[in-house]
């Protein structure tokens, strides 16, 4: 089997014409579920991922929480974000691993001036190719859940890439096979709702009322989902958006206005074109020259 | 993992089938091969069983180790990751054992044998000749020095109370059982594990 | 383990890690599993997930454990006793207890000796000037002329095991437990009504510990009192039930069970004492014949073990002419454990030191002492595969490691070691499964593996002796080495010797004409084992991983055919292959399951048939009323230790060494009078006046011990030393997160980055707010994370009255906000 | 042969400099710019060697622009006051379209529109500064959050886009009105051209010593 191992593209950045996959049978979109309700926090994912991926993440201080690395970097593409969430006399410690959200309809992806920088295969991960990247960190302002990070070393954005090149040999993610609790689950995505809704089911039975299944249709569904116990306020988990989606202002600025600023150029240069076809030339007159003279001569005396 | 191999094959197999067709360009231009994914890097690894070193659940990893083959390159860990077919962790590891390859390659792992001589503020290199041979001669002349053969009441004990063996609690079990042999033959009483503490 | 044996009659971890599924409730109580063994915590979710278990975590933190179980309830650290004999105390005066298995697999009907009794904090028999019970003479049943106990089937007479027992627990009622161990009434008693849902033959509860309840100066009368809890609940010998010992190294296990602890040797038998001058002496005191009729009372096989051992070690120098080389082997005066090594070396009374992969400088207890210990030192030999602090002891490292090296005398060896991916043989896990693992790479540099360097040693001390001879170089010179090859014994030669061979032709017991076995050949298991030398084996508990038909250990079927989380074909579990130990109690006592959901071993009219090898002779039918604990003389569990644990039968609250409060009890006796406190600790102890904080020290899910500082992933995840603590505290002193602090103990010094957290809750301890701050373990002066100062320098060099172990999970501070280390930045 | 004056000075040598600087550097930018703007401009980026360097090259351009537009700015924005006659030149629109000028009033050195085109651009110049620092992401990124970053995307567009309409209006009007190509590229017009367009300005011109 070749090395250089493809998927079918489902969407590419910057492309006009569109991938020669959209129109045939897709793979099947596959998804991984997160459910905070089972994740212990103890970092497997964090550091699988650092090994699988080679990343090279510096070695930090603490701030005096169990965060660390404190933030996604361009070395460290999941992160465990800790939050000591108190209600009445109940204590409860809300741990859930950050990371790109594989959006269905990748924000990133729609704000990325460069062709081929940032593609979405038809089973719906959302990879970035390096080799395309321009590092305008354009994704950054596309993302609703603020994940790309551009190097400042190769100028080059980086995110999770759903282990991409293990998915392709029929591999899980490596953080979703290290994963003790298998709190991180990795499969098709009917298969991962379908087991959401044992969890949720399991959850309710615990008297998490308001469990549910985080999978925004602001962007169209995720292929990373969280089941949480909280369903109803997500952004108790350290920030989580509560309906995140593309930021109209990237809407408009990767929408319609394209299109309609070529076209106002393209007819100024053709206005002005028939302008002058029509119209002809502005010419100074003989007349003009005299007038001129006139008014140049009398003031010489 | 919910997903049984066979029908995770097929994600990935109808992926692949349609791509390898696209990768041999029947369809269309450059366009159509998509941006190649990075390659699977253990496509060249030697696999291998064995257990995380670090605590008693006794998880199953699998090696991966690779040399270039080359006439006395050194074959050197280049990933590891859990064992699907052991029973106690199927396949999961928690943050140490998923990095366990960092233990296996660590800047601080010892290269060669060192001693410092009293007094001094730094190691010095030295043969396992030399070390062994200084080492052996130490404990026997401690040995024989206080060797205890009879206590105060005449009885026989042969026991050697002034030298001391920590045992590692990683070592497996032949050594351990070798170190025992090799140990409590000298009469060392002394002689404890990461148990005790 | 110094409990489990003593209650069950075997030391070690009873059900499986895979087991763990088959619960009902899971308590997480002196341990913190989702942080210590995350993989072995993913059957614990399986258990809540698939069978609606619920997860009950009591720990004075709230931690990883805690973040995703269903009920949490704080303690403060060093009162797990009281904890418990107040849910014994629930369970006995509700009636929560599995009458019909109480009453037919434990002692609790066995009449008691006249003259026991406990009174103001002391059992009978306590001698104040040897800090220990010499005459336990009281502490035992009254036994008939046959020599058989007494025991009262209708539980009347009022020194019935049990009745002692419900008198003993009397005292600790809910409020007595809320003003000791400032677990709020309520909480506490929701804890009792979930245990008790598990007090019959449908339901379980399985006990998940590890360290937090081992290093107390309780450390071994704390798990004893889980075991006896669930010995009333019935929870012994089931699936999901058990007491589940969470071990620490990746063998631990093996090495304990290959019996490198100061008096012992493998297979859990003993060195003998100095007053056992000879063999027959020995052997009279391990006769170990039932008190009960009928009992199989294994344990009276001794004979076989030993002498198949000394076999092993000494082969044919150990004959029957000399006691099977029986003056080969020291005689102990004392228990030579880790603080006593430690305690000589820092009275100059050790002159050499090995430490093979073991950070003695880290790991002791009262840092100081251990580095003054290193430095009257004459040689110290480090065998390790990463830098260790032990190895530098002797190096400046600033204010993490103030010392002179000019002043230190102690010469150095460190040799470089391979490490698990350079080595080849078998790890036993902590629920005694023999895994084999095999070699991928070679060690870095010149690193040579354990077993090399051991061998190096021996054959040159075996050199020196047989030219210039020496003191007594018999043993040394007849240990059996015949390896292919004496510099590299291979594994598998190891693993053989250990399983033992038959070293004449045996006899077919059924027909003595029939040769059972050929001389040479691997024994089949531990029952073939005789005391006529003509077996060897060196750990009579491994005897079968290496049979006739191969190395069991490298066996890899990871079939499951009961569905129960059995898996009898994947590597080998000592003993017999056994996965759940004391699996005969599964069945009532005429061999039926206690419930379909928990049917494990039955008797099918012929034989007992099961999921697993059964914990029990195959053929023996039920009406023999033969006890399920086969190792016992009773052949039942012992709710009653009679002399066992050397600090009381029964267990009973004691403070910590670091006493926070007198012992509301018997404040005569506030902390265990049976400690061994040496002369120079006398003065090492905290008193609530000047250290009013109460400290724990635990493990990080990040971090293993103090070897991946040096892995530079888990630096990234953990960098830094800090000590956690509450908000109240954190207001009072004016500490914000992230600030440096100087936690100080009686012992010393250490700073730190806090960690203000709402998870470290005050209290309330008699009354008053008692805050509580955390110490993880893992960070030192050698390493990629952050230089810090070694957090034993705070502990107490004190250990647990069985066995030593130091009390590092309770210990009084004093906290206050400092300025950051010199040598580190003060940038957050 | 009719009799031609000498030729009017309009711009100073360092002026017409200035004014080149910033048009090339309006040029480039624009370039560059649309080349990240549409896909199918991406091409433009092989004009500065590749993706990246056009994002590394793009914001520098900008500066440069600022700064000399900073200049003409300086220079000139005395001269675009807005004025009556303005409001009756932009009435008149239709008509200056339609080459037919005679009925409007003398006009300064500057008509209204090139006084919109100066206007025009030094608002949109300056607001493309702003949000363009605000995008610079390789010095700038901690200073602003994503929310301001999406909002100067969108400003820098279509500022952009004006400011390239702008220039397509300025150009186009050089070439349509023959002979003001030399008052850039000479520094003067013919005395005619002046007569025609800025009587006014003619005047002052010619009564100076």
């Amino acid at each position: 089997m070749s090395v250089m191992q493809a998927f079918d593209l489902r969407r590419r950045s910057a492309s006009s014409v569109p991938p020669p996959a959209a129109g045939k049978q897709a793979a099947v979109p596959v998804a991984k579920l997160i459910d905070v309700s089972k994740c212990i926090g103890c970092k497997a994912c964090q550091t699988a991922c650092l090994e699988w991926n080679q990343l090279d993440q510096p070695i930090g201080y603490t701030d005096g929480t169990y965060d660390n690395p404190t933030d996604l970097t361009t070395a460290s593409w999941t992160v465990m974000r800790f939050t000591e969430y108190e209600h009445g006399d109940d204590l409860e410690w809300l741990i859930r691993k950050d990371g790109c959200m594989h959006c269905d309809d990748p924000g990133c992806l729609k704000a990325c001036p460069a062709p081929g920088a940032i593609v979405q295969y038809t089973n719906g991960i959302v990879d970035f190719i390096s080799d395309n990247c321009i590092g305008c960190g354009y994704c950054v302002k596309g993302c609703p859940f603020n994940i790309p990070r551009i190097s400042q070393v190769t100028s080059k954005a980086y995110k999770c890439t759903l282990c991409s090149d293990r998915v392709v040999v029929g591999q899980a993610p490596a953080c979703a096979k290290a994963c003790p609790t298998q709190a991180i689950y990795f499969g098709t995505k009917d298969d991962m709702i379908a087991h959401a809704g044992k969890r949720i089911t399991d959850l309710k039975s615990r008297g998490y009322q308001n469990a549910g299944l985080y999978n925004p249709q602001g962007v169209n569904g995720t292929h990373v989902m969280y089941v949480l116990q909280h369903a109803d306020r997500p952004s108790l988990y350290a920030g989580l958006p509560d309906n995140p989606r593309i930021s109209p202002l990237v809407g408009i600025w990767k929408g319609v206005m394209k299109p309609l600023s070529l076209a106002a150029i393209a007819f100024a240069g053709a206005f002005g074109l028939m302008h002058y076809v029509t119209k002809g030339p502005n010419k100074v007159t003989e007349h003009d020259e005299e007038k001129a003279a006139e008014v140049a001569g009398s003031d010489k005396a | 993992m919910a997903v049984t191999r066979r029908q995770f094959m097929k994600v990935s197999a109808a992926g692949l089938a349609a791509s390898s067709v696209g990768a041999l360009g029947f369809m269309g231009a450059g366009e159509g091969l998509a941006a190649g994914v990075r390659p699977f890097r253990l496509e060249k690894a030697t696999e291998t069983r064995n257990t995380c070193p670090y605590c008693a659940v006794g998880c199953g990893v699998l090696v991966y180790s690779s040399a270039d083959g080359a006439k006395d390159s050194k074959a050197r860990v280049v990933h590891i990751e859990g064992d699907s077919d052991n029973p106690i962790n199927r396949g999961t590891l928690c943050a140490r054992g998923a990095a366990s390859l960092g233990f296996a390659n660590s800047v601080n792992r010892l290269q060669y044998p060192v001693h410092r001589k009293p007094g001094s503020d730094k190691f010095e290199r030295v043969s396992w000749e030399f070390a062994m041979e200084r080492i052996a001669k130490l404990a026997k002349e401690d040995r024989d020095k206080n060797f205890i053969a009879k206590n105060r009441d005449g009885v026989t004990v042969n026991r050697w109370v002034s030298t001391g063996f920590l045992a590692g609690s990683a070592c497996s079990n032949e050594a351990g059982y070798l170190t025992y042999k090799a140990i409590r033959s000298t009469g060392i009483l002394a002689l404890e594990n990461q148990a005790r503490i | 383990m110094a409990s489990l044996a003593p209650t069950f009659g075997r030391g070690a971890m009873t059900n499986s890690w895979n087991d763990i599924k088959n619960a009902d409730v899971v308590l997480i109580m002196g341990g913190n599993a989702a942080e210590a063994h995350p993989c072995g915590f993913k059957w614990v979710t399986e258990a809540k997930a698939n069978n609606g278990a619920k997860l009950i975590v009591v720990d004075p933190r709230f931690t990883r454990s805690a973040a995703v179980s269903d009920l949490y309830a704080p303690i403060r650290p060093g009162t797990d006793i009281a904890f418990l004999s107040g849910v014994m105390r629930y369970l006995l005066g509700n009636g929560k207890i599995h009458q019909e298995y109480v009453k037919a697999y434990t002692n609790a009907s066995y009449i008691v000796k006249e003259g026991f009794k406990f009174e103001d904090g002391l059992f009978a028999g306590y001698d104040q000037s040897r800090r220990s019970y010499v005459d336990r003479s009281t502490w035992d049943y009254e036994f008939d002329e046959q020599g058989m106990a007494k025991v009262d089937e209708t539980l009347q007479n009022p020194r019935c095991a049990l009745n002692l027992l419900k008198a003993h627990v009397e005292r600790y009622t809910p409020e007595m437990v809320e003003r000791i161990c400032g677990t709020p009434r309520d909480k506490f008693l929701k804890v009792c009504e979930l245990i008790a849902t598990t007090a019959n033959g449908e339901r379980s509860m399985t006990s998940l510990y590890a360290l937090g309840w081992t290093q107390h100066t309780t450390g071994a009368q704390n798990i004893r009192s889980m075991a006896m809890i669930q010995l009333l609940l019935g929870n012994m010998g089931i699936p999901g039930g058990g007491v589940n010992a969470l071990r620490g190294h990746s063998n631990v296990q093996g090495i304990t069970d290959f019996g490198l602890l100061t008096t012992s040797t493998p297979g859990y038998l003993v060195l003998p004492n100095e007053r056992e001058a000879t063999y027959a002496d020995y052997m009279k005191a391990r006769a170990f014949k039932p008190i009960r009729p009928g009992q199989t009372s294994f344990w009276q096989n001794y004979g076989k073990f030993f002498v198949s051992q000394q076999k092993s070690l000494f082969g044919k120098a150990a004959t029957w002419e000399n006691d099977w080389a029986y003056d080969y082997l020291p005689k102990f005066d004392t228990a030579y454990d880790v603080l006593k090594i430690v305690d000589m070396m820092a009275g100059g009374q050790m002159n050499g030191l090995f430490c093979q992969g073991l950070n003695v400088m880290m790991a002791a207890p009262n840092k100081a002492k251990v580095q003054a210990g290193l430095s009257k030192l004459k040689w110290l030999v480090i065998m390790d595969p990463l830098e260790t602090e032990t190895g530098r002891f002797w190096e400046n490292h600033g204010e993490f490691n103030n010392v002179d090296p000019k002043a230190i005398q102690t010469e150095v060896f460190q040799l470089p070691t391979t490490a698990y991916a350079e080595d080849e043989g078998t790890f036993t896990n902590s629920s005694r499964v023999i895994q084999w693992h095999w070699k991928s790479v070679e060690g870095p540099g010149e690193s040579r593996s354990d077993i090399q360097i051991i061998a190096d040693l021996h054959s040159r001390l075996r050199g020196l002796y047989s030219k210039e001879g020496g003191a007594f170089p018999d043993a040394i010179l007849n240990t059996t080495w015949n390896y292919a090859k004496p510099a590299h014994p291979e594994p598998v030669e190891l693993l053989k010797e250990i399983n033992g061979y038959a070293l004449e032709d045996l006899p077919d017991p059924a027909d003595p004409t029939k040769v059972m076995l050929k001389a040479g050949q691997l024994l089949p298991g531990f029952a073939v084992m005789r005391d006529d030398g003509k077996t060897s084996g060196s750990c009579w508990i491994y005897t079968g991983v290496y049979t006739e038909a191969g190395n069991m250990s490298m066996r890899r079927d990871a079939s499951d055919p009961s569905g129960l989380g059995v898996h009898p074909n994947w590597g080998y579990a000592w003993p017999a292959n056994r996965r759940i130990l004391y699996n005969r109690a599964s069945a009532d006592p005429d061999g039926k399951a206690w419930s379909e959901r928990k049917k494990y071993i039955t008797w099918n009219g012929s034989r007992w048939v099961g999921a697993d090898v059964p914990d029990y002779a195959p053929t023996v039918a039920p009406d023999k009323s033969v006890g399920p604990f086969i190792m016992n003389q009773e052949g039942t569990a012992r709710l009653f230790s009679r002399t066992a644990m050397p600090d009381g039968p029964f267990p009973e609250h004691y403070e910590p060494m670091d006493a926070y409060i007198a012992n509301p009890l018997h404040p005569k006796v506030t902390t265990n009078p049976v400690a061994r406190v040496f002369a120079a600790d006398a003065k090492s102890f905290g008193t609530p006046d000047k250290f009013p904080i109460v400290a724990t020290s635990y493990r990080l899910a990040e971090h293993f011990h103090y070897w991946t500082k040096n892995v530079h992933d888990n630096a990234v995840v953990q960098p830094e030393m800090f000590v956690e603590m509450g908000e109240r505290l954190a207001k009072a002193k004016g500490i914000r997160n992230g600030d440096w602090v100087e936690v100080s103990s009686q012992r010393g010094m250490i700073k730190a980055k806090a960690s203000v957290s709402k998870r470290f809750r005050p209290i309330m301890v008699d009354g008053k707010p008692c805050d509580v701050i955390g110490l993880p373990i893992h960070y030192g002066f050698v390493g990629m994370t952050r230089k810090s100062y070694p957090l034993n320098t705070l502990t107490p060099a004190v250990g647990d009255a069985s066995t030593n172990t130091p009390e590092y999970k309770a210990f009084l501070v004093d906290v206050k906000k400092t300025t950051p280390p010199a040598s580190q930045p003060a940038v957050a | 042969m009719t009799v031609h004056t000498k030729p009017v000075s309009r711009y100073t040598t360092a002026a017409r400099i200035n004014h080149w600087i910033t048009a090339v550097s309006l040029v480039l930018l624009a370039l560059s710019g649309m080349a990240l703007f549409h896909p199918s401009l991406y091409f433009l980026t092989y004009l500065f060697g590749g993706g990246q360097m056009t994002r590394i090259l793009h914001p520098w351009i900008g500066v440069v622009l600022a700064v000399s537009f900073l200049g003409l700015f300086l220079r000139f924005f005395m001269l675009n006051l807005w004025n009556r006659d303005d409001t009756v030149w932009m009435k008149n629109l239709g008509s200056v379209i339609n080459n037919k000028e005679e009925g409007l009033p003398e006009l300064g050195k500057y008509n209204a529109g090139q006084k919109l085109v100066f206007w025009g651009q030094s608002i949109l110049i300056f607001l493309l500064l702003g949000s363009g620092l605000v995008l610079w992401d390789t010095y700038f990124a901690s200073y602003t959050t994503i929310d301001q970053k999406r909002l100067s995307a969108v400003v820098h567009a279509l500022c952009a886009i004006g400011a390239i309409l702008i220039w397509i209006v300025h150009v186009y009007a050089a070439i349509w009105v023959k002979g003001t190509l030399s008052a850039m590229t000479r520094g003067s017009v013919s005395g005619g051209w002046a007569w025609k367009h800025h009587r006014k300005w003619f005047r002052q011109e010619v009564g100076k010593p």
